[in-house]
């Protein structure tokens, strides 16, 4: 036997020992999935967005599943970040898992304030921050759309948090130019980004005849998005080499996370497969291992960004 | 250890029977040792629509009935509906057939710990669960009535041997092709009061879910009402299944179905806003 | 039995006694398909995007099958206007077929040519106007991701049309916000839009581990981009109720050209759905007037953006 | 009327067997009356993954060979590798299974007017249309020889039945676990030389065809080559099958290997330039 595959991974100064995580949204705050995976095992869970405060989300229906994808309409329904705080955070720390906190605002300082918040806790490896969220001061128009915004958010968050806590800036491929965006919130003091968030989209039900989401539009995710993913990650990649990509976006085997660290992502985040699949992240763990030994990796650092190599 | 979805295990199922009931399929899975945490009112979420599947989901279904035996190990009873994609590809499996499943899921009915009287009230294939219930509840000196409910009497699963553990079966279609015409609610209040009913357990459309309530609430009786949202995911990660629920102090959370329920006091649940914007809470 | 369902459509002065049409692109010119489908028993042909020369496109692969859906990179393979109109109008309109011509140009000034050499031919209904390709003026930035450049061309293309055959400016969903592209185009004399254009989208070939297709990345099509499609749909039909849409994206079943319709298109284009089954349009339409009358719809035009209602 | 794909049915055809032989599913189809239509050098596009399939597109697979009976009617049959998800759906179908066709398609192999000495080269799964071809040949009276490759003994697909119309066969493996050790075109200049070969017939992966139609140039001899180009609809509508082929005057196109192949002219495929980019042309 050869030796193990060194699957660890870092993101900006934080160091993981897999580059598997949850996706935000996709795992709640991590106690459901802990009796079907263990949560020390893989790379981190990656919270679901907190905001300020505790929040009821959108009206149901919340899902529909489209073909090979679904979409959600769950409007950051969450306890708000002081319970959570209080609650969630030190119950994944217990289980020794690394853990990336994931915050919404609904307004720049709203992400400073949930920061400032973040700052006071130790043991947080990364900060998630989800910009791919509506701004109520700019008529709903979401963070992520525009370099402007994005980078007003990122920089409140970096100069709260200082340079101790990697910031990761989670991006909607919902836009004309993806790079850009990046450039931007990276100019801003990001330490990397999360591609990518949901694709708007909507599904009509054919007995009401009206949009089925409660909240009318949702987000797409699952293996139906994944060639879009796999394309924002290959493109900022190329345009940002060094740039930390925590890549997701219909990640449900093995051979799709490898799609992704092919063309770019240090990190993988599974969102919709473990709804399909509660082990799913520990199936693609393993997979992948098998993958990139076949491959003649030794390390899972070899593979990130190969598909750009000549 | 975290105590959600504790009982809970992943497992490859074979397929031992499916036979064809009425508008159902009664499907018996082989699940091995998880049946022994299966109680009355839990549900199992099944992969659908094989390896190239279009369908990322899985499908929530009701455990009507468990048994373990010699030859098939633990085996839990469906009563599947063919709805949508998944539950007809569900139905179209012959025996032999493996699917991979995740039970048991989800809160189960609560058993008093005295003997009492019991009305057991089931919409079309939501008896499915009630029969196991009448069991359990028989055996705890539970005196169990029924009363179920359909569109049609085609719609109305009601198993011979499932009878044995109800002192009584009423039977309502609103077509009139089965039992009495009208509505499982129709003689509810006169029901409750004759046969001294302490506690109402229902399982069926949410809008008879809420009617029961409403009588429920007005005679005072205890209801556990096992509910029916959308689930993504049936596990608790995705946020998609909830429902407006009130606490002690009246205040309003939307509480996931998967975990939090499905079985639920209808009294807590704000029926009135399920659907509604959460702004007006 | 009652009166047959009026299934006949306009997109502006344009009359189709029927709302389905080929998608450009996924038809040829025609000829192929009608050893499958009755072509004038549909409501139109778009013909695939015609350019000034002929071109021999992207390498090969062109194609990879994604869940749902699949990618391809064609890169506007033709025989350029000259040959196209020489041979390929005549014989459609022979068929008794509807033509609804496709132009693409890789200049503003390449469409007013190509529109200059069609105002010349009799017979077509439409001309759809695919300004979701690379403009190389620009940097090879995608005309219709910009609406500027996206107005520059249609109003070239009305000025030497005049008001005689309706212009649909064909948009890529591929923005920050497609509503204000469609204003634009509006503005600019379009009487309608095509929506939409292709998602873009990557596959890494997990064997030689670099991009699969030849063109390196390619457009989404298929089912897997329905939620998208209803959306743009739903979107640009709310901006402005008045514009026809003639609807696309992940149509293969009579329910998903309804979802369309409801949303807010006034006709179908069917592209993926018929490589996949080569009679897939008839069986749309055959399915369409079931849906429609057992929802008691006597005309498709009462259903056309029926969601919006309420 | 078109001319293209003017033999074509869409039917929804029954598996009648599927065998494994080798590394290989054989698959008889039930067509009906298409099989008239069908020349050797044609294939046939299948639905694969049934209803709730991810999978939106046809596979291509040669047809090996037709019949007609009277219990079954027209039938066909492919030789299938289980390669990725569809043709794996495919070999896994039991007899009895309806699939969606679409055949006749693509052109034939062309057959010489006057009796000629023809080679026929087939690689792996290649093999398949050649014993076809070979009945057809003999037929008309040619003399037949053949040779066929693979990797291994198990990629070789050579039915008994099927060596009654061949002169000779040699097989060659790469790994020598089957006939000679080497290559279809490792005694090919001698082979062509001692028989008096006046045309070859080809089937197998790009690279073979490739350094077959190299050697027949050399040797002046006629070489139709049935390539292989990812096919995403078959009938000529998708433009993703195109390889770049001369015309007579030097001038080259992108043809479409579905309508304008899969058989073509080996000499005038621009063997070098597929997959280059077009402006290199
Ligand atoms: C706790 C619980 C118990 C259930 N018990 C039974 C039972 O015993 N027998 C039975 O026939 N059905 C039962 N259902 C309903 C069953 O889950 C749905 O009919 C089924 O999911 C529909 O799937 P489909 O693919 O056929 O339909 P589709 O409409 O194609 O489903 C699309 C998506 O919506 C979800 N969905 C659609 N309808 C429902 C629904 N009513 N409830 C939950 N999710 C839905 C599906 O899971 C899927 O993700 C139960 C549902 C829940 C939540
Ligand atoms: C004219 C022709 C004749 C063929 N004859 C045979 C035969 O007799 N026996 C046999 O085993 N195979 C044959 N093939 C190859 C067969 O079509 C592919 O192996 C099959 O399509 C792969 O599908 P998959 O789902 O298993 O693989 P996947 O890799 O999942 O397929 C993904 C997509 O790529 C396409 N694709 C992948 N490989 C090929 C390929 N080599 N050729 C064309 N399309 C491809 C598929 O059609 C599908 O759309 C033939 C191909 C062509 C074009
Ligand atoms: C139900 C659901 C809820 C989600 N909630 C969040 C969220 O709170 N914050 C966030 O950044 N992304 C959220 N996402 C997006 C996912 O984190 C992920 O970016 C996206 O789903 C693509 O990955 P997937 O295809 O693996 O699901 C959510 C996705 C789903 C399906
Ligand atoms: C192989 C292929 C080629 C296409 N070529 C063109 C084109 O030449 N011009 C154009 O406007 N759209 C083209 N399209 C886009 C389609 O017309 C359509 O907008 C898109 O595929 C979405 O519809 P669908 O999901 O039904 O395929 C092409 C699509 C495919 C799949
Ligand atoms: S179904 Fe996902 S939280 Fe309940
Ligand atoms: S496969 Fe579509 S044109 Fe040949």
């Amino acid at each position: 036997m050869s030796t193990p595959l060194d699957l660890s991974t870092t993101l900006g100064n934080a160091w993981f020992p897999s580059p598997l995580f949850t996706a935000s949204g996709c795992a709640s705050s991590g106690k459901e999935l802990a009796q079907f995976i263990s949560l020390k095992d893989i790379g981190a869970v990656v919270t679901k967005s907190v905001m300020n405060k505790p929040r009821h989300g959108r009206p149901t229906p919340r899902m529909a599943e489209t073909p090979s994808g679904m979409l959600n309409s769950i409007g950051l329904q969450g306890p708000g970040i002081d319970a959570f705080l209080a609650n969630d955070v030190p119950w994944l720390l217990a289980q020794g898992s690394r853990v990336i906190v994931s915050i919404a605002g609904e307004t720049v300082d709203e992400y400073s304030v949930l920061a400032r918040k973040l700052r006071a806790v130790s043991g947080i490896s990364a900060i998630e921050v989800n910009i791919s969220c509506p701004n109520v001061e700019s008529r709903g128009q979401v963070f992520a759309t525009d370099c402007d915004t994005a980078s007003r958010v990122i920089d409140g968050v970096r100069k709260v948090i200082g340079g101790e806590i990697p910031i990761l800036a989670k991006l909607t491929p919902d836009v004309t130019n993806i790079v850009d965006i990046a450039k931007s919130v990276v100019d801003a003091g990001a330490d990397g980004v999360a591609l990518i968030n949901t694709v708007l989209g909507m599904v009509i039900n054919l007995d009401t005849m009206k949009p089925h989401l409660g909240g009318k539009t949702g987000g797409l995710s699952g293996p139906a998005i994944r060639p879009i993913s796999v394309r924002a990650i290959y493109q900022v990649h190329e345009a940002l080499p060094k740039l930390p990509i925590l890549g997701m976006g219909g990640v449900s085997s093995g051979r799709d996370a490898l799609e992704l660290i092919l063309a770019g992502a240090s990190g993988i985040s599974v969102g919709t497969a473990s709804f399909g699949n509660p082990s799913a992240i520990a199936s693609i763990q393993k997979e992948l291992v098998t993958l990139l030994a076949q491959r003649g990796f030794t390390s899972f650092q070899q593979a990130v960004g190969y598909a750009h190599r000549s | 250890m975290s105590t959600i979805n504790k009982a809970a295990t992943q497992v490859d199922a074979t397929i031992i029977a499916n036979k064809r009931i009425g508008a159902y399929h009664q499907i018996i899975l082989s699940v091995g040792e998880a049946v022994r945490h299966c109680r009355p009112g839990n549900f199992i979420a099944i992969q659908v629509g094989g390896d190239s599947s279009r369908m990322v989901l899985r499908r929530a279904f009701a455990i009507s009935r468990t048994s373990e035996t010699a030859q098939f190990g633990g085996t839990v009873e469906l009563i599947v509906a063919p709805h949508g994609s998944g539950s007809r590809w569900l139905c179209a499996q012959s025996e032999g057939v493996e699917v991979n499943v995740v039970t048991p899921l989800g809160k189960a009915f609560g058993i008093p710990v005295e003997p009492a009287n019991a009305l057991l009230i089931g919409g079309g294939y939501g008896s499915a669960p009630l029969f196991g219930l009448a069991d359990v509840l028989k055996s705890r000196g539970c005196k169990v009535d029924m009363i179920l409910g359909a569109s049609n009497g085609s719609k109305i699963y009601a198993p011979m041997e499932g009878k044995r553990s109800v002192n009584s079966l009423k039977i309502f279609t609103e077509d009139g092709s089965m039992g009495e015409s009208g509505r499982v609610t129709s003689q509810l209040s006169q029901i409750v009061a004759e046969r001294d009913i302490e506690i109402i357990y229902s399982c069926g459309p949410m809008a008879m879910l809420k009617a029961i309530t409403e009588i429920a609430d007005q005679l005072g009786v205890m209801h556990q009402a096992s509910v029916e949202e959308s689930m993504a995911c049936g596990i608790g990660i995705c946020m998609t299944c909830v429902l407006p629920v009130k606490d002690e102090d009246g205040a309003i959370s939307m509480l996931r179905s998967c975990i939090d329920g499905p079985v639920m006091d209808g009294s807590k649940v704000c029926w009135d806003l399920v659907g509604k914007s959460t702004e007006s809470f």
